[in-house]
């Protein structure tokens, strides 16, 4: 199992960083999948349980003042980018104490202050965000790098074209992480994409890309830290394809039809967690107190969350047509004050349907 | 014979591609994965990967080939997995599909027919949760249907394919799961008329429920209740959203004279305006109260259960609306 | 200081690019070309190519980007060059632009102005000539501006960029080489509410004409000639059509009885059958006839000239509705 | 100014036909242009002037039973695929005999006889059109080939990177024919495209691609010849980039801020009517009387044509709602005869606005 790529000694305590960033990660969503059956979560979830290695790696590299975009399988990346496992999970809740006050859900994380802008359900619909983000920071002068995550899938979306082709064309500092697990819902890689050398396709954009080892963090991180130096001193986007796999079914409605029981087995030979942990132990860096205290710590942090999503409050509905648009001052001017259903109530009719 | 929407749908596929070589059913994940809602299930089996063809994710790239296969002289059924993706293709939609036949001085018309999911109440939130096949409806050159009865999805869809000209499918994903009994002959069905579900009687009050789609079981509920009230009320199915079937509407409130419109859309610029609009111009004299309209109301469908709830059209809007129209208070 | 609708803009856009550095135009040959209606011609050499920033075709990134650039703190200007074109960004504009302040909980909000020529009237053909404002009213999230008058094309501009939500703007091709004359000190203008261009007076019949965009100049002229023939017209101009002002047509509605709106969309769906709704909602009791409409014919726009003009509005539609209306024949 | 590439001795009558296409091409824009400015013609109105080669090279590759979908920018692909110029004419003058009837214009010429599927005035919009002409014939069993013409501009566009990828991914007979000639209407190709290398781009497909002097007729032919072959044979799509430049404005509003004239002139030096005409005259293949004689009866084609418009009738108005939907058999349901504007006389309101 000890497959990672020989990157040096790793640094232990980093190494031990990383070991809990990933666990946080996999513990949280063991737990979303519970509370999922439990009808506590409801809607879509969709799980990243297997890639955990790619937001780990990735997120390492960059800044605070960085900005990331995500997708719907975004639990991890907003938790690694520091949103709290507490605000994410009472947010799948409905809870006004979740990260976007009930509205959002699994699929539409968001926070302001650590920049994280999503959570987007529209695949590839984040793409041109991102270029928007990069082209700001541009604009404004500020060295300052947004990385875009999104599946292999979007690929073949023509918002992924025309997203890779004005950060190229205008040189703008984006970081694209392609997580190639080789699955959109049922459709195999192959079979969405006539090249599935998705690293050479972002080179017909004049893009630096290359393939990584999506299971290898190690691996993840340097070539994220490569890449986000690269972008942040001006050399345009680049594109990193992560190989990785999803060991769950792609979200909580899916019977796996598509594919054989004995691949996914195999792959989670190579899950991320297991392998540095057994890499680690190997080198004599792991010792088994202290791996059951970081597992402790972490199911302390889940459980803490899950109470705090339980004793969240609902955001009241009297709060539901706030936000459609931006609170103002009250100037009585129809635009203000998150007005949702115009004129209803002002008519003789009694319209207010 | 006991059956549900999802496999009334998927017997009307499957009795398509038998009748006729030409159809054939192409959508993201359609095959292998057996339908997003599990409609196409097992239909790879029967039919094979050619017609039962699995795109990658491109919209407006596969709806445009749909659009292409009907001028080649194809039947395509195109899926299209929700209404909240069709965004994406819309230019092929409007720009093409609904005008090629005009702008060609009537030389080529496009035989497709496109469906997708609609509707929302299942927290999935603002980016999957639109309702909009009355917005679709402002387009001249396509047929907007919405099945909202097991006996139209079963039947609409071979009706869809004789038709000459693209023609829009979309089914609420509340209603897959609704079952019920179905003739066991059941078979193709017009979509030219809205149905008249239900009379509403006795000598107390009148008025007419007008709706489509996943609000119908919740209208026929009202219904069932308003009648405790002592209040008739007849129950329109619009089946079709274009063309609409005004006579039917206006037949109906020409007796009750008083109307309400059912609609998960958004309400303004929603279809429930056009239907509000034409019952005032063809049935003003007839109107003894303002027609009264239950939308959603308007804000991006919010994930949190309690909030959407809220937001969408439910059994005690539609009642009080119903009670308000037939001035008993409210 | 005598100009036109396109010098109005276009000073609009300069004026906005120098009061604020966050400002920036971006679309399809905005910058060498100078625009494809020759609105920011000029302003290249003013404001250089990175302010002045000419895309590639890809309407659906770069309006993606503008909202992007919007959340990441700038205040783009994205011009599509025609609404015809603005199908391809719908995803965007819909899935995105109006709702990521919701979904994001107030988190983000997006100050993303993006502007459209719209409409037809210039033997375009189908594909070219689609007056879609009042079908993108629909969308609660957005604010739309449909500016007709100079004043309007000068002043809404500044207001829009000051708004923090996505603003669309539609400017109708045919009025760009309006000329008349516009105050030295023109400026922003407010973006709440409709505007009263004209009250009809006299002891003869009263009506309310309600309109807005390109068919502006086409009810005034209808009003003068009414005014001949007896007839005292209100012209309402909308000038923003979401949020709609419903209070300006119900005030003067309950003062004229009798309404015709007047709307180049295709008639079913339309944002006329969501002000007559509303009239029929909110002044049912005033209202002593029908409301008319008189919108576009509802087929795909055609290019040849006598077919075209069928097919739009015209000063004699309006009338005859307007006659209509106030039972004086028609 | 013999430029052209040494295709071995060309068959004289073969070139003869070859040059007469491309004239008639020109002298149908020429006069176009003219009535423009008569204002007998109104819309948009692009012309092809100097890119006439591409066309003519590659409609002669191609059989009766083939595709052929082009763009706004299309008068000389409906003349050389077959639509008379009369009816060409007819169509902007907006008469009934026009082959639209009128409907369409300039931009939406279609001819059902030759499978000519328009004139699009969408950029990219009528490419994914032309993938599923293909895959009709492909589920049919016919061995036709679908040619599908669009600018540079276009590639930039999503719909060409789906249609792309889908042509590919199920190996469709479509001939792509990307007609490169350097600007979308302003915009110059490097502003467009951060990989201006077109044919490389298609490489990025599993696309079979070349780049080919669209000045060329003789290039054009030959490639477009092999790239047919190839199609019809069953090997997937196929992509040529057509090298050519657009002697005149984008279009009738376009005043040319964008270009130098130095530029134009100097491709005007290529002008592929020319070229091919001067290789003839060199190699003795094209007396002068014959050539005299070629240009009568292109202009008289030409001048029958604008007679034939000029005579046109109007399409009647009452014409005008049919053709949004499919004329049927009278059966009295509310979808049939064409019906534009439903119901509006129906109502006791008296509403027909
Ligand atoms: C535009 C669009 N089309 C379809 C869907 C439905 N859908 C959700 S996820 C998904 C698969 C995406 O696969 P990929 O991009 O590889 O990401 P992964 O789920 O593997 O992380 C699909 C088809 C969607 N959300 N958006
Ligand atoms: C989707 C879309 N966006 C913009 C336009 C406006 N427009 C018409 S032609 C054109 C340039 C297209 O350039 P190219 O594809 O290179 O073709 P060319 O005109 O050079 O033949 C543009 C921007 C359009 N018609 N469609
Ligand atoms: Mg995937
Ligand atoms: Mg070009």
């Amino acid at each position: 199992m000890t497959t990672l790529k020989n990157h040096g000694v790793p640094d232990a305590e980093h190494a031990v960083h990383l070991l809990r960033q990933m666990l946080r990660v996999r513990r949280l969503e063991e737990k979303c999948i519970e509370l999922y059956s439990e009808a506590k979560i409801r809607g879509f979830l969709h799980v990243y349980i297997g890639e955990e290695a790619v937001a780990a790696g990735v997120m390492e590299a960059l800044a605070p003042e960085d900005a990331v975009v995500a997708t719907y399988r975004e639990h991890g990346h907003a938790l690694l980018r520091g949103v709290s496992a507490g605000a994410i999970l009472a947010e799948m809740y409905g809870r006004a104490e979740g990260c976007c006050r009930g509205r959002g859900g699994s699929m539409h994380l968001f926070d302001a202050e650590t920049r994280f802008y999503g959570g987007n359900a529209i695949v590839a619909g984040g793409l041109p965000l991102a270029v928007g983000l990069a082209l700001a920071d541009r604009m404004a002068g500020r060295q300052q790098v947004t990385a875009c995550f999104f599946g292999e899938g979007a690929v073949a979306e023509g918002e992924f074209h025309e997203s890779m082709n004005l950060a190229a064309l205008w040189q703008l500092p984006v970081l694209f992480c392609c997580e190639n697990n080789l699955y959109a819902m049922g459709t195999a890689l192959g079979r969405s994409e006539s090249q599935t050398d998705i690293a050479l396709k972002a080179a017909g954009y004049e893009i630096s890309a290359w393939a990584v080892d999506g299971m290898d963090v190690l691996a993840v991180e340097e070539a994220a830290r490569r890449a986000v130096d690269a972008v942040r001193s001006g050399s345009g986007p680049h594109f990193l394809e992560l190989r990785t796999y999803r060991f769950r079914a792609h979200s909580m409605f899916d019977p796996e039809l598509y594919r054989e029981k004995s691949e996914v087995v195999q792959w989670m030979e190579r899950d991320p967690i297991s392998l540095l942990q057994g890499a680690m132990q190997a080198a004599g860096k792991l010792p088994e107190e202290q791996w059951a205290a970081l597992q402790a710590d972490v199911d302390a942090e889940i459980s803490t969350a899950v109470g705090f999503a339980e004793n969240g409050t609902p955001e009241p509905v009297s709060e539901l047509s706030r936000f459609v648009y931006s609170d103002r001052p009250d100037d009585g001017s129809a635009g203000g004050g998150g007005t949702a259903e115009w004129d209803t109530t002002a008519g003789k009719g009694g319209a207010a349907g | 014979m006991k059956t549900t929407y999802r496999e009334a749908m998927r017997a009307a596929l499957r009795d398509a591609m038998q009748r006729d070589d030409r159809v054939f059913l192409m959508g993201e994940d359609v095959g292998r994965y057996g339908g997003s809602f599990a409609v196409s299930l097992g239909l790879l089996e029967e039919f094979g990967p050619d017609r039962i063809r699995d795109t990658p994710l491109s919209e407006s790239g596969f709806v445009g080939a749909g659009i292409g296969a009907a001028l080649g002289g194809m039947r395509p059924v195109v899926e299209i997995m929700t209404v909240n993706f069709s965004l994406l293709a819309l230019d092929q939609i409007i720009n093409n599909a609904a005008t090629l036949l005009h702008m060609s001085g009537g030389q080529f018309n496009v035989p497709i027919v496109i469906r997708m999911t609609t509707g929302a109440g299942r927290q999935l939130g603002a980016q999957h949760s639109h309702s909009l096949e009355g917005w679709y409806a402002h387009i001249p050159g396509l047929r907007i249907l919405a099945p909202a009865t097991l006996r139209d999805a079963r039947g609409m869809l071979w009706t869809a394919l004789q038709d000459p000209d693209p023609v829009l499918i979309f089914e609420h994903g509340s209603l897959y799961n609704v079952a019920g009994e179905l003739d066991d002959g059941a078979g193709a069905v017009d979509i030219d008329k809205a149905a008249l579900l239900r009379q509403g009687d006795g000598d107390g009050d009148r008025l007419t429920l007008i709706t489509y789609g996943g609000t119908l079981p919740m209208v026929l509920d009202a219904a069932d209740q308003l009648a405790g009230e002592g209040i008739g009320a007849d129950v329109i199915d619009l089946r079709t959203l274009r063309p609409l079937d005004s006579h039917t509407i206006v037949d109906s409130v020409a007796r009750t004279h008083r109307a309400v419109v059912v609609d998960e859309g958004w309400r303004s610029g929603s279809i429930s305006a056009e239907i509000a609009a034409r019952i005032c111009e063809q049935a003003f004299f007839d109107l003894d109260a303002p027609v009264e309209r239950v939308c959603s109301l308007e804000v991006p469908v919010p994930y949190a259960k309690h909030l959407e709830e809220a937001a969408l059209p439910s059994v005690e809007r539609v009642m009080a609306a119903a009670r308000r129209a037939v001035g008993a208070g409210g």
